[in-house]
């Protein structure tokens, strides 16, 4: 079993103008989750919304390693996850809000968004219950020889459940072309991980599997996007699954419905030092990147969300009638 | 009388009985410093510590597995499941498990565990955070279930779930936690198998359990305006089940309309119905009604609201079975 | 016309489709060499190989998300859960997952999966591999139910779950498995939704599921010495579920005996009862009865099958309905 | 964390009249089982029963390390654990063969034996779902501080179940008193452990939960008397679980009832060298026990069974009215 901890700050071997539109990414999901999180405020929100803040490098970095054909399945906190597959944040935004135009008609909602034409195969809230339907997603896959790579998102919390037990033990008995991205935010709602497990690091495991493994900082992007790219070239050669974890700091609070507290101060000094996002633009700085070229990107990705959120309000509810819809597919 | 909130009621029940049962242990997620999913465990992890106020890993198949163990060998154990929707994950323990062990060991062995869930009905939470899912455990020999629609039942029932020697599904409703009713402040128990007739009627007998509580209440207020006098009973526990007290009502007013806000096909309803038929078909003049939630995946947002019973399907649905309509 | 045991039926619908839809894999354990724990795969791991027969390793849920997986993404799959108690297990995966899929992401996904799963009733194997609990699943919209009482129902829905776009949980029973009965060579299949009148009779109308249909119709045969006609209907399907014939045979014999094997709380019985009352209320002449599993956990041993129908219970029972006890 | 691959051929601590008793409840269990099977074969026993043949070192090494007031839990394989834990073989048979004389009541069956009072806290038909709850009971006994510690007997399918990994990390991140000892005889009904698995030591699952594990010899039934020991003084020191991996052959059919064949010539040759009783017995030999000694434990296990099966068979069934007792405890 092979195992690896990456950390790529070394100077990257992707190009600035894709980096660029990473960082515009970033700061698109970024804008998105501040947006519904205000929206909820405003209970224009039904239900809740779990931001993606504090994953959006982790969501970049891995779906930007991802080719248009592979399919990605995330967790109720996978607005982040949509928007780097490539969906339309408009359809994302008139989703949350449950308007007709969202991508799931307005019946999903926040936590469970889908958009099949760019590989997204939905976003669940049950923990851990996509998993194996993720690792079944590989294995027609796998046997219908198509060379796709199933990414499957999801954290600490649902780490513990044993469907991801269950799975970690087929995907790797199939070999099938499963990369599992594990979002170590250190919490469960309330529950802080060493509540959780006896040992820090989830990804070992892998190790009583045979699953390879490996272990980064989910807040830097490249060693991400590396990472992620090593695993699906795995997976597409055939060799089988790899669980990736991701370690990083929930700031925000669980969901913006949550009752509990979120000022953990302790957390907070940490998220200023692990933010992705300056950390990301400090890099590119680094890199060459012209100031106004920054400044360009963070004005489009508030552009595109500011659209989005105007779409979203603009767009009717669904009616009564589509209630009863999609009960049953024909 | 000094009036709480059906959430503090039924924290008030737990704190009491973990100060007069020291083998008395509460197991789940969020459930320490946090105070529960909605905030009905607040306090306890500070009175009482972590060992018996325990947050554990997110895996609620094992969570209710070892709260089985730790109550067959000389505990008291308190499972929160946060969304009943999640009884699911946890199934079988619940049902081949807890339900069945005293029986097939011969009587040998008793569970003591109590497993809160509550029904996250009417919020938009969307399809898998929404369900009532009681029914189920209609089904489920040798599970005990009560499902309170108000503080001073709440309190009463779970002290009776906390001092019994069976598996007990307690099913809370999220949108009372925040009603108000009067509590006493000496210690009451309520038994089980006994409904309560919350309004006294002549002409209808509705009869509404969890959140449709309310809705019914509300709804007998519009029909008294209408002349039609309802007598609104909430059955409370749905094992042991009270058929006597809504046969009784059936038998006064001939006209039953049943209410809740699970599924309406194989739902609580359709055993309510059949059951009273079986007790009191000749004094029906009319077929017993069900307004219940419909048979769709809960949607999220306001649009799930049109699916659940309100005020007004409640007043139109009578009103055809005065044959006002 | 050639005759088939039940279990040669299935494996026969299974085959067929297996040949010509090369995208349909079964998953599950002992499904292999082994041929499935009732021998009803016999053949098609040596036919179809290991890619497509696929033994797994013990885990019901993780196995049910492999195959709702599969069939979101290209496959059609079919699961088999050993016993129906193990439905427990993989409750989650069934219920908030296959069945609401469709729904909660707007119809842009299809799950066409088929979870095959024996009731073990009526053998003795005790209160965790007996029970009958199909009617949990009527109260799950999104899932469609079959329940065949024959070789020939059995294959002609069969069929028809194997090409359907839906999870369909396709309920066999273990005692009629060895039971014959006239399969055509040619191919057919039986549409969802239409109850099967298997006995015509017109004094009264016992509704009968899986395993209690041959009970049933040995039933009649005594009661027709006893000058009592009685029409015996299977439904068939659970979901989708034909009322109509059932409230047509209803207005005709205006008596109505409904049995299963499921414990009676909150069973089938309930549902369809209470249907049929919501129908037809007017030509009932006498309560529907229920003659039903008793709601205690199953005993091992031949004591159990006291807790089940039996031919001398529903002739019983008949002639009290008719007034004749 | 602490592995130990254990092997304990060497000379023995525990004295030779131990051993003989051992001997003797090795052969109880085998006469047991072998009992069991011919009144199956003649429909005296509805359902089925599963042979714990095999497992009987496993069963008499492990109980034989605990005290009388230790706790165990076993599956539908379970006569031979307890027998082992000292449970009578009358009560035991009788409720195989379904009598009112049996430990309970003739209404559990094969697969669900229990007796409270020799600490055994039942067999279950449910794979891996006794697993987490013998962890409940291992906490309760920590929170009690009773000193009792807990083993619980499952398969190698059975370390395929989620429920399994979810007590591994309950019960390692809470460090409860709790001995996992896993009988892995390679097949789970038809299932083959590698149609199972992709690694061959189930005691590595235990790796990434940090949690101590032992691999063993599960016919030599001293090694697992060794380990089990050690395991339990570990537990008790407050130390928390260890997982016991026992290899053995599984020989017999899956149970008397199973549709499929049981002939497996390479099993059986396998099965001929590992077989514990005759392997134990030539230990016991070499030990200087005279032939005449173990014939007389020989003797002693075949009246012991021969008496507990009269004892069954002239016992009632349990009566129509008893169907209705014990749903609910008063
Ligand atoms: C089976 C199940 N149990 C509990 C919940 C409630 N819940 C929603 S999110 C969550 C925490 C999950 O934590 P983690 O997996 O770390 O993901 P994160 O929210 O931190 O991204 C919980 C307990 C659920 N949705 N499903
Ligand atoms: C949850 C569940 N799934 C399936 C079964 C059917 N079943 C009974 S025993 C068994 C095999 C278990 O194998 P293993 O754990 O290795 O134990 P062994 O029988 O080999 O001792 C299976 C699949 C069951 N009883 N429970
Ligand atoms: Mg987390
Ligand atoms: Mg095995």
């Amino acid at each position: 079993m092979q195992t690896a901890d990456t950390n790529a700050t070394s100077r990257p071997t992707v190009e600035l103008g894709v980096l660029l539109q990473w960082f515009e990414q970033m700061l698109t999901i970024r804008a998105f989750e501040e947006s519904a999180i205000e929206l909820f405020g405003k209970g224009m929100i039904s239900g809740s919304t779990h931001p993606a803040i504090a994953a959006e490098a982790v969501a970049v970095g891995a779906c930007s390693a991802l080719r248009p054909e592979d399919l990605v399945l995330a967790t109720y906190r996978g607005h982040g996850v949509c928007i780097a597959k490539g969906s339309d944040p408009k359809a994302l935004m008139a989703e949350v809000l449950g308007r007709v135009t969202g991508c799931c008609k307005g019946k999903g909602g926040s936590m469970h968004l889908c958009d099949v034409g760019r590989g997204i195969l939905g976003t669940n809230a049950i923990v851990a219950a996509h998993i194996p339907i993720a690792g079944g997603v590989a294995l027609a896959s796998k046997l219908r020889h198509t060379g796709q790579v199933t990414l499957c998102f999801f954290g600490d919390g649902a780490s513990c459940e044993g469907e991801f037990f269950e799975t970690l033990n087929m995907a790797a008995l199939w070999k099938v072309p499963l990369v599992l991205v594990c979002e170590n935010n250190e919490y469960a709602i309330s529950v802080p991980i060493n509540k959780s497990q006896a040992t820090p690091d989830i990804a070992d495991r892998a190790l009583g599997f045979g699953m390879r493994n490996i272990k980064l900082d989910g807040n830097d992007v490249l060693a991400v996007h590396e990472a992620v790219s090593s695993a699906a070239s795995y997976a597409r050669e055939g060799k089988g699954p790899t669980l990736i974890e991701c370690k990083t700091v929930r700031w925000e609070r669980h969901s913006a419905f949550s009752a509990g507290r979120n000022d953990n101060p302790e957390a907070a000094q940490r998220w200023r030092r692990a933010d992705p996002i300056p950390r990301f633009r400090a890099l590119l700085i680094g890199l060459g990147a012209e100031e106004s070229q920054l400044q360009g990107r963070e004005q489009r990705a508030a552009g595109i969300v500011h659209e989005a959120v105007e779409f979203a309000l603009a767009s009717p509810r669904p009616s009564e009638a589509s209630l009863s819809e999609d009960v049953f597919a024909q | 009388m000094r009036s709480l909130t059906m959430s503090q009621a039924i924290n008030e029940a737990l704190r009491e009985e973990m100060r007069s049962q020291p083998t008395l242990i509460l197991l789940g997620q969020d459930i320490g410093p946090y105070g529960g999913t909605f905030g009905v465990y607040r306090g306890l992890f500070e009175e009482f510590g972590e060992d018996r106020v325990r947050d554990g890993p997110l895996c609620e198949s094992a969570t209710v597995g070892f709260a089985i163990g730790a109550a067959i060998n000389g505990m008291r154990t308190v499972v929160e499941l946060e969304f009943m929707d999640f009884v699911t994950v946890a199934m079988d323990q619940i049902v081949n498990q807890a339900a069945k062990m005293h029986y097939f060991f011969g009587g040998q062995i008793n569970v003591p565990m109590v497993i809160r869930t509550p029904i996250v009905s009417r919020m938009g939470m969307g399809s898998q955070h929404s369900q009532s899912l009681e029914a189920w455990f209609m089904h489920v020999p040798g599970l005990k279930i009560a499902i309170p629609s108000n503080a001073y039942d709440a309190k009463g029932l779970l002290k009776t779930a906390l001092r019994d020697s069976n598996p007990v599904l307690f099913v809370e409703n999220v949108r009372l936690y925040s009603t108000k009713s009067e509590v006493p402040e000496t210690d009451y128990s309520i038994p089980f198998g006994q409904a309560r007739v919350l309004r006294e009627g002549s002409d209808l007998t509705m009869v509404a359990i969890s959140g449709t509580v309310p809705v019914a209440l509300a709804a007998a207020d519009q029909l008294a305006q209408k002349e039609v006098s309802v007598e609104v009973v909430d059955p409370r526990t749905l094992n042991p089940f009270d058929i006597e007290t809504l046969a009784g009502s059936l038998r006064k007013t001939g006209k039953v309309l049943i209410t809740h806000d699970g599924y309406r096909t194989a739902g609580v309803g359709a055993e309510i119905g059949q059951r009273l038929a079986e007790e009191a078909f000749n004094y029906l003049d009319a077929p017993i009604l069900r307004v219940t939630g419909q048979d769709v995946p809960v949607t999220s947002g306001d649009l799930h609201l049109a699916m659940v019973p309100n005020c007004d399907t409640l007043v139109k649905a009578s009103m055809e079975l005065m044959g006002k309509g």
